[in-house]
């Protein structure tokens, strides 16, 4: 089977499912789960024809490993998030055209991992972008689409930018072979390494960039949040991915001056993951709306994938990588399970929730088993990533990386810990009394993600195998496992033996509580209140204004949250200006300028 | 010199298109500038004790000193053409007049475009 | 009320009650003037954690409940909110006379005279007010009698329940309140 | 049947007739214009010579493949445009014959004083034609600079004639050479002052923003992708092939280019009005247009060129739309307007994104040449200026889109129910057109190689050698 | 991984809940000395704990018992882990991260349940012990990051071995003496001592987190805690001042350590949370980053001490 075979394949689907969607659009939304699904299955199989060529008209592929391991988890996430569509179509505004976009970006984000030559890469990004920007404006914001689709555009037009330059200078357009000709052009190389990665932090939403995270996760449909968060965002890394294998960037900036061993250039993008890291974490545990909350989050996570990715190593690559799936399922998990509780309650915001656990408790431990992970606490997938790139920095020595990648991984309990306070535990609203759980076309990827947290967290060998495989595609050492142990040059660990010990702990603990006498079931409104009567919940729930010293710590917001507003207030201005001037509707003032025209080009020419 | 003049009459024209705020004003300061480019045509083409440039018998066709007649036959479709247009503006003044009840455009200019 | 004098607890509730005798967390309600005697019982002069008790700062941890004073019947409401909120074995210690019959406040409206026709008392202190050495030698016989089995007011809540609920009723009208104007 | 004579003559005759036979008009005027197209895509490249002077003292028209593609694109814009407002035309056939002749006449000749002829047999009925909004004080304006613009372009070529002795284009240039960089400042400097009035550089062209912005359907349309076309390629074949420009009058009209491109997105970001919008959008990718003509980047001129008009054709006749039916055109108050009109609005999409040069489209391949062009030129600037304005120009472009599909509050969902007053924007036949425009967008982006043969023919537009993005060439052989 | 390993994991646990629990009731006396008082016994904490064990409870839904559980599971995994003057349960699993992290566990089932209770002040204190470990956390994983980086191990049992033989100097505390600072400051705010205890706060917020435990929940909030500052004492003991090289200097070490923490934290006064935050800012994290930047670039008190 050819790839271009299960493009085709998916394009017809795609387009068969709009047309069903036309006629039934709930029906529509059934086929977009079965759509991903036979992608997700037709692209297990392209496994074995890795190596493969392909090309059509304008595009040209080549199935590589680490575009094979993007795809998978693209489409993970877009299966999963998938199962939510049937309940969001009557709330959409274009329901067919959801559903249409909805795969089209999945296939362009495919198209994408799989490209051989800039401009299939450039194209199927561009498709992707406009798709979500489509999807997005569907939610509740369309401010929050205009925001994604202009910082996106910055980053890919640079890109564009990037990739004609290096066209121009190698005369192929073929990735791998592309990059070649700069050798030896070290301020060439550094214009395109800078403005090449540019797409990817847009993305990725490394600092500057990150603007469009918060607003586009935010506010886009419920049944996409997931899919930006866990999908679209890791596009960014294959860019970057890019940029140190093809690219070579340690090759490229060998002769450049080294900050412990890393290019400066580098290191200057890393330093850039690492501020995102904290502004994604600082601003995280500010947030009030759960999915903002996520998003921001997704920010912090993008710094680590970026770090251990653009680090290049064995350990911490292997960890960027790891991180990459272990984020992206975390996150979808997250996202759909707020998701739920948005379907079931109407509203996002923590502040006006409460005590959910005691409606849906399938989706409390879902979310649960999630923010463990997307904190990097043990049994669970997060923490093998984390833990793989803070070894890695440890072994590079990088000090002012890893206090970001501590203060976000620190920082992550704080702000995962909001919604699980806020939304599900707490006193329950009366308005929320007859909330229900998630039905059970919900709950299936709910619990499919949490199976795949899980193996992460107790056999990351599973992803292992695969990143070692990216590893030794690209070049470099590959990470070492011997059985369940990852063994690293300063470190061991063994992840099944941590699940096993603390499942040991967890039996004892639980031995010694069913002992002792049962506790008696009393109402979540017969507590501590210094005995005063009180029988409004919501006055005793504490969810807005959480971490309140914190955020009077952080009052200051960072002079860049304004820097997009202010340039377009900026350029509003000039056109202003520009429209005033040259377009006045008495002809005096156009011939005024032409005369004056015709004086600087006259005194232009004369001098 | 009549070169001069022509520049002249074109600056005024155009003097008088930046600075008149009457439409038939200005579109007779414009009918001043094609004059001045018209009798700047006629003088590129004109030679002093030039012939007139008709090829009978009596004219000695060796002799360089023939009026090149273009000029005067582009002058003539840019006179038309400049007529067409002033005969085209003055209409249109006549029917903002009627419009507007004004012949100044930035008396128009201000009321807004609805 | 009357106290059980016969012993028929089996050997966890006497290994229990060794450690609840030996481990006494007070909630105090400071709601009168012996609230100030309790400072000099914890510091160092008498130093009761001497006897492993110690102040606790919810009425879910404590132990025994100190009712320091007078009784409003709008703090009453409040002492029996939290005596419920407390759990078992607990206990009650009530200071002076103020809850024995309504001390000065006798003939007032707004208080109530006699403690344990609302809540369970296991052991009164004399006195307007009691001292840290009367307070200090009650605290020691709280212990004797937790010891023995004796305290067991809050067991004497559970059977007579409806009883105390009446008292409160009669009193109160409503315990707990779901108006703050309401008093 | 290759005499390009026809395309000029046919319409003028059609005029004549439908002076007199006035109640067929705008039967008239559509058959000239089928004719003018059919004939259009039947002529070959070569030189005919008029009246029977050879050139240089006769007059001749010129067919290279700049202005093959030049008169097939705009005869079939000007069908489509009649097709789709032949229930506005009315009395206006006369008008639009006519222009058709004087457009047809200002792509094909080959002589700068007939240049000056048929560029003001085409102004006075666009002149006319902006009357149609009954703004006479905007026709008045753009009548006056329209003018000044005329007599500068005059007198250039005067000037030029008395310092070559001729007029003819291919005769000018052989001669110019020899002249001093000096002498042709000022006549160089009056025709592109001239050109650069209907070409809409921005100093210049103050009367754009009233003659547009009041336009309707039929209107909109003919001065945004038709005249403008127009003026575009008659300012490439001029200032390429014509007119050397010295190294400083190279920089300083790129430098206007320039700031019309950047000053023209910058305004067109701060618009409301959908057409306002357009129509500044039109005079930035004119600046960028005469920039590429400039540098001399002529086939990645001429995709633009295509691209944009072909956009802009959709994007007035539904802006013009917009004003018919919602008697305005602020996309505030046109919220959701798409929901309605689904078709309408992809068409609409489509063209908007190729304006913004999304893959796939034309505007995207149009883009791609630009940048290899630049970049083979050694030009690292520019290509940074184009992608930052398109960056603007994908701003205002997704903010309309976002407007005018999806109805709604910030902060709430948008639905159905916010969207305006369900009306139908455009009839079942201008509504399919538009879709298939807007399919030649797709198709022409798509097969890049059909294209570019199309648009080539195999030999370089106007001597234009710079490299160009062909996917055979590009991708290498596999 | 055999049976034994899980009893050696069990003897651990039962040790060090012994030992700390000891350690905790020997200070409670040390306190009360110190406030010129007699004191309690000192088994008292053992009376407590088991008193508490022993009386009844009430829930406020699965989450709140399960909360309880899931800290007191976590927390002993973590214990076992812990290596203890060599001795180690499970072999090559005392990686520092794992232990910091799963510590995170326990911390975060303690913080469920609290939050599940359904009362603000629990709310509150959970907020505020975040808040705090941002605080100490980051000045702290950086000197251990240095540590890493200079032993070229995250084992916490081979960075102790690697400080003895050389005495009291070949500590790290005092090879690397901003970091030793650090790690002791630091471990003020891991155990919650004063000035870094305002999370408790008893009088403020009604000791936090635990305002609603009584009874089981209670006793195993205190099994908790002892295990809790079993782990952070030998974490740092471990890390920066050598560990031990039999269980007695362990166990000695250990005792001191805590004391003069506790000895420390009797006369202080307590921060706001927010103090605590630009405390731990201002002074340990500048230290911290000093001595991450002597030792990696300039590489003093790595290999030797002079």
């Amino acid at each position: 089977m050819t790839f271009i075979t299960v493009l085709i394949t998916l394009l017809a689907l795609s387009v068969v499912t709009y047309l069903v969607s036309l006629i039934n659009n709930k029906l529509g939304a059934y086929f977009t789960i079965v759509t991903s699904l036979v992608t997700l299955l037709l692209l297990f199989l392209l496994k074995n024809s890795i190596g493969q060529l392909a090309s059509i008209s304008l595009f040209t592929f080549k199935l590589t490993t680490v575009g094979w391991y993007f795809s998978m988890v693209m489409v993970v996430v877009y299966f999963t998030s998938a199962f939510l569509n049937p309940f969001w179509m009557k709330k959409m505004i274009y329901p067919a055209a959801y559903n249409l976009f909805y795969l089209v970006s999945l296939i362009g984000t495919i198209g994408m991992f799989f490209a051989r030559d800039f401009i299939t890469l450039f194209i199927f990004w561009e498709t992707v972008v406009w798709t979500s920007t489509f999807i997005i404006q569907m939610g509740k914001s369309r401010k929050s689409s205009y925001v994604y689709y202009v910082v996106s555009a910055i980053g890919s037009m640079v890109t564009l930018f990037a990739m004609m330059l290096v066209y121009q200078v190698s005369g192929t357009l073929e990735i791998s072979v592309a990059f070649n000709a700069l050798t030896g052009q070290p301020v060439l190389a550094l214009i395109v390494f800078f403005t090449f990665l540019l797409a990817g932090l847009s993305k990725i939403g490394i600092f500057p960039f990150h603007v469009w995270l918060p607003m586009a996760h935010g506010s886009a449909p419920h049944t996409f949040s997931p899919v930006l968060s866990g999908g679209l965002v890791k596009m960014g890394a294959f860019i970057a991915y890019i940029s140190v294998s093809a690219f070579a960037a340690y090759e490229a900036f060998s002769s450049s001056f080294t900050i412990m061993g890393i290019p400066a250039p580098i290191y200057i993008i890393m330093v850039l993951g690492a501020i995102s890291i904290v502004v994604g974490t600082v601003m995280a545990i500010r947030q009030d709306d759960a999915k903002k909350l996520l998003a921001y989050s997704s920010v912090a996570n993008g710094g680590y994938i970026l770090i251990g990715i653009l680090l290049f190593d064995q350990l911490a690559f292997a960890g960027g990588m790891l991180h990459l799936v272990s984020h992206a399922i975390a996150s979808a998990t997250a996202f759909i399970t707020i998701a739920i509780v948005a379907h079931r309650t109407g509203t996002t915001k923590m502040s006006k929730l409460g005590g959910m656990i005691h409606k849906m408790p399938i989706t409390y431990t879902v979310y649960l088993i999630a923010i463990i992970s997307m904190a990097g606490i043990p049994p669970m997938g997060g923490f093998v990533s984390k833990w793989l790139i803070l070894q890695g920095l440890a072994d590079h020595g990088l000090l002012f990386i890893a206090a970001a990648a501590f203060f976000g991984s620190i920082g992550s309990f704080m702000y995962v810990f909001r919604p699980l306070s806020a939304v599900f535990l707490g006193q329950l609203a009366p308005k929320h009394e007859n909330v229900k759980e998630a039905s059970i076309m919900m709950q299936i990827p709910m619990y499919l993600l949490t199976i795949a947290t899980l193996l992460i967290g107790v056999f990351p060998k599973i992803i292992l195998k695969v990143i070692a495989g990216i590893q030794a595609e690209a070049g470099i050492q590959e990470i070492v496992m011997v059985g369940n142990t990852i063994v690293v040059a300063n470190g061991v660990l063994d992840t099944f033996r941590v699940f096993v010990v603390f499942g040991y702990g967890f039996l004892i603990a639980l031995v010694i509580f069913i002992l002792r006498r049962k506790s008696r079931r009393v109402t979540l409104m017969d507590t501590y209140t210094s005995a005063e009567f009180v029988h409004t919940p919501e006055l005793l729930h504490y969810s807005s204004n959480f971490y309140a010293p914190f955020e009077r710590l952080t009052k200051k917001p960072y002079p860049v949250l304004n820097l997009y507003e202010k340039v377009s207030i900026k350029i509003k201005e000039i056109g202003h200006m520009a429209e005033s001037l040259f377009s006045s509707p008495k002809p005096a003032v156009t011939i005024f300028w032409i005369i004056i025209v015709f004086a600087i080009f006259f005194l232009g020419g004369v001098l | 010199m009549i070169r001069l003049a022509s520049l002249l009459l074109l600056l005024i024209g155009l003097y008088g298109v930046l600075t008149t705020k009457n439409v038939i004003k200005m579109i007779i300061s414009i009918n001043i500038m094609e004059l001045g480019v018209n009798i700047f045509i006629i003088s590129v083409g004109f030679i002093t004790n030039g012939v007139a440039p008709n090829l009978t018998e009596h004219i000695d066709s060796s002799l360089s000193n023939f009026v090149d007649p273009l000029p005067q036959a582009l002058v003539l479709t840019s006179i038309v053409i400049g007529l067409g247009i002033t005969s085209l503006g003055l209409a249109f003044a006549r029917k903002m007049n009627k419009k507007y009840g004004t012949y100044d455009l930035t008396m128009i200019g201000g009321m807004k475009d609805e | 009320m009357v106290l059980e004098n016969q012993d028929n607890r089996n050997l966890w509730e006497k290994i229990g009650d060794y450690f609840s005798a030996n481990s006494i967390w007070m909630k105090w309600y400071c709601t009168g003037c012996g609230a100030i005697e309790l400072p000099p019982t914890m510091t160092s002069r008498f130093d009761m954690e001497r006897l492993g008790m110690g102040p606790m700062a919810t009425p879910r941890q404590a132990d025994v409940m100190l009712i320091t004073g007078y009784l409003s019947t709008k703090t009453l409401r409040r002492v029996i909110y939290s005596y419920e909120q407390m759990q078992d074995p607990k206990y009650i210690v009530a200071f002076g006379s103020c809850t024995i019959n309504g001390g000065v406040y006798y003939d007032s409206y707004a208080t109530i005279n006699q403690l344990d026709k609302y809540i369970p008392v296991d052991l009164y202190i004399a006195g307007c007010m009691p001292r840290p050495e009367a307070v200090m030698n009650a605290f020691a016989d709280l212990i004797s009698m937790i010891k023995k089995g004796q305290a067991n007011g809050w067991r004497h809540y559970q059977e007579n329940y409806e009883w105390y609920k009446k008292n409160q009723l009669d009193s109160l009208e409503e315990v707990i309140i779901h108006d703050e104007f309401h008093e | 049947m290759n005499n390009p004579v026809l395309l000029i003559i046919i319409p003028l005759l059609l005029a004549f007739v439908s002076v007199i036979i006035k109640k067929a008009g705008k039967w008239i005027l559509l058959l000239g214009v089928l004719i003018n197209t059919v004939l259009a895509f039947f002529i070959t490249t070569g030189e005919t010579i008029i009246g029977g002077f050879l050139p240089p003292a006769g007059i001749n028209l010129v067919v290279t493949q700049f202005t093959l593609v030049g008169v097939i694109l705009i005869n079939s814009l000007m069908l489509l445009t009649i097709i789709m407002s032949i229930d506005l035309v009315g009395k206006y056939s006369v008008i639009l014959l006519t222009a058709l002749a004087g457009i047809n006449g200002m792509l094909l000749t080959g002589d700068l004083f007939n240049l000056f002829i048929f560029m003001e047999i085409t102004v006075i009925a666009a002149y006319i034609l902006s009357a149609q909004a009954k703004k006479y004080h905007h026709t008045i304006t753009y009548l006056i600079i329209g003018s000044v613009g005329s007599t500068f372009y005059l007198l250039g070529i005067i000037l030029l004639y008395h310092l070559t002795g001729s007029l003819n284009m291919a005769d000018v240039a052989a001669k110019l050479p020899l002249l001093t960089t000096k002498e042709l400042l000022v006549p160089i400097l009056l025709i592109f002052i001239g050109i650069g009035v209907e070409v809409k550089l921005l100093p210049v062209s103050g009367w754009v923003k009233g003659v547009y912005a009041h336009a309707n359907r039929l209107i909109a349309p003919l001065f945004a992708s038709i005249i403008a076309g127009t003026a575009l390629f008659v300012f490439g074949k001029l200032f390429v092939s014509v007119l050397p420009l010295s190294d400083t009058l190279t920089m300083l009209i790129l430098v206007m280019s320039v700031m019309t491109f950047v000053f023209g997105e910058f305004a067109a970001f701060k618009q409301k009005q959908v057409k306002e919008i357009l129509l500044f959008s039109s005079i930035g990718q004119a600046g960028l247009i005469t920039a590429l003509f400039i540098s001399g980047l002529v086939y990645a001129a001429v995709i633009l060129i295509i691209s944009n008009v072909v956009s802009k054709l959709i994007m007035f006749t539904i802006a013009g739309a917009f004003t018919e039916k919602y008697q305005t055109d602020n996309y505030h108050s046109l919220s959701g307007v798409f929901v309605h009109n689904k078709i309408t609005g992809i068409a609409f999409t489509i063209a908007a994104l190729s304006m913004t040069g999304i893959p796939l489209l034309i505007g995207f391949y149009a883009k791609l040449n630009i940048l290899i062009g630049f970049f083979h030129a050694g030009n690292y600037v520019l290509p940074v200026i184009v992608l930052l304005m398109t960056i603007v120009e994908g701003a205002y472009i997704i903010k309309l889109l976002l407007a005018l599909w999806a109805p709604g509050k910030e902060g709430q969902v948008s639905l159905e129910s916010f969207a305006v007053e369900k009306k139908q924007l455009l009839s079942v036949k201008n509504t399919a057109i538009c879709l298939i425009v807007a399919l030649v967008l797709i198709v022409g982006g798509t097969l890049i190689d059909t294209t570019s043969k199309i648009v080539t023919n195999g030999q370089p537009l106007l001597g234009d050698e710079s490299p160009y993005f062909i996917i055979s060439q590009s991708k290498g052989g596999e | 991984m055999t049976v034994m390993n899980f009893v050696y994991g069990f003897i651990i646990l039962l040790a060090a809940f012994i030992f700390q629990t000891t350690i905790t009731g020997f200070n409670r006396k040390v306190t009360a000395r110190i406030q010129k008082r007699y004191g309690p016994r000192w088994y008292q904490q053992f009376l407590d704990i088991f008193k508490a064990l022993r009386k009844s409870s009430i829930t406020h839904g699965w989450i709140f018992d399960f909360g309880v559980i899931m800290a007191l599971g976590g927390i002993m995994a973590t214990v076992i882990f812990i290596p203890v003057a060599g001795f180690e349960a499970f072999p090559n699993m005392d990686n520092v991260y794992i232990i910091s992290y799963l510590l995170a566990i326990g911390m975060l089932g303690m913080a469920m349940s609290a939050a599940g209770s359904g009362n603000p002040w629990a709310s509150i204190g959970v907020s505020r012990a975040l808040t705090n470990m941002l605080a100490y956390d980051i000045p702290l994983m950086i000197v251990i990051f240095t540590l890493i980086f200079a032993f070229d191990t995250a084992s916490v049992s081979e960075i102790a071995a690697m400080q003895q033989g050389m005495g009291i100097l070949g500590w790290n505390a005092i090879r690397m003496p901003l970091g030793g600072i650090v790690a002791f400051i630091a471990l003020f705010g891991m155990l919650g001592k004063k000035p870094f205890d305002s999370f408790i706060a008893p009088a403020e917020i009604a000791s936090g987190p635990m305002v609603e435990y009584g009874g089981k929940h209670l006793g195993f909030m205190f099994i908790l805690h002892e295990l809790m500052t079993f782990i952070e004492v030998s974490l740092i003991l471990n890390l920066f001042f050598g560990g031990g090289s039999s269980i007695l200097v362990y166990a000695i070490k250990y005792a001191i350590l805590y004391t003069l923490v506790n000895i420390i934290s009797q006369v202080m006064p307590r921060y706001k949370i927010d103090q605590a935050v630009k405390f731990f800012y201002r002074v340990p994290l500048v230290f911290a980053i000093i001595q991450g930047l002597v030792v990696i670039f300039l590489g003093w008190g790595v290999s030797v001490w002079f």
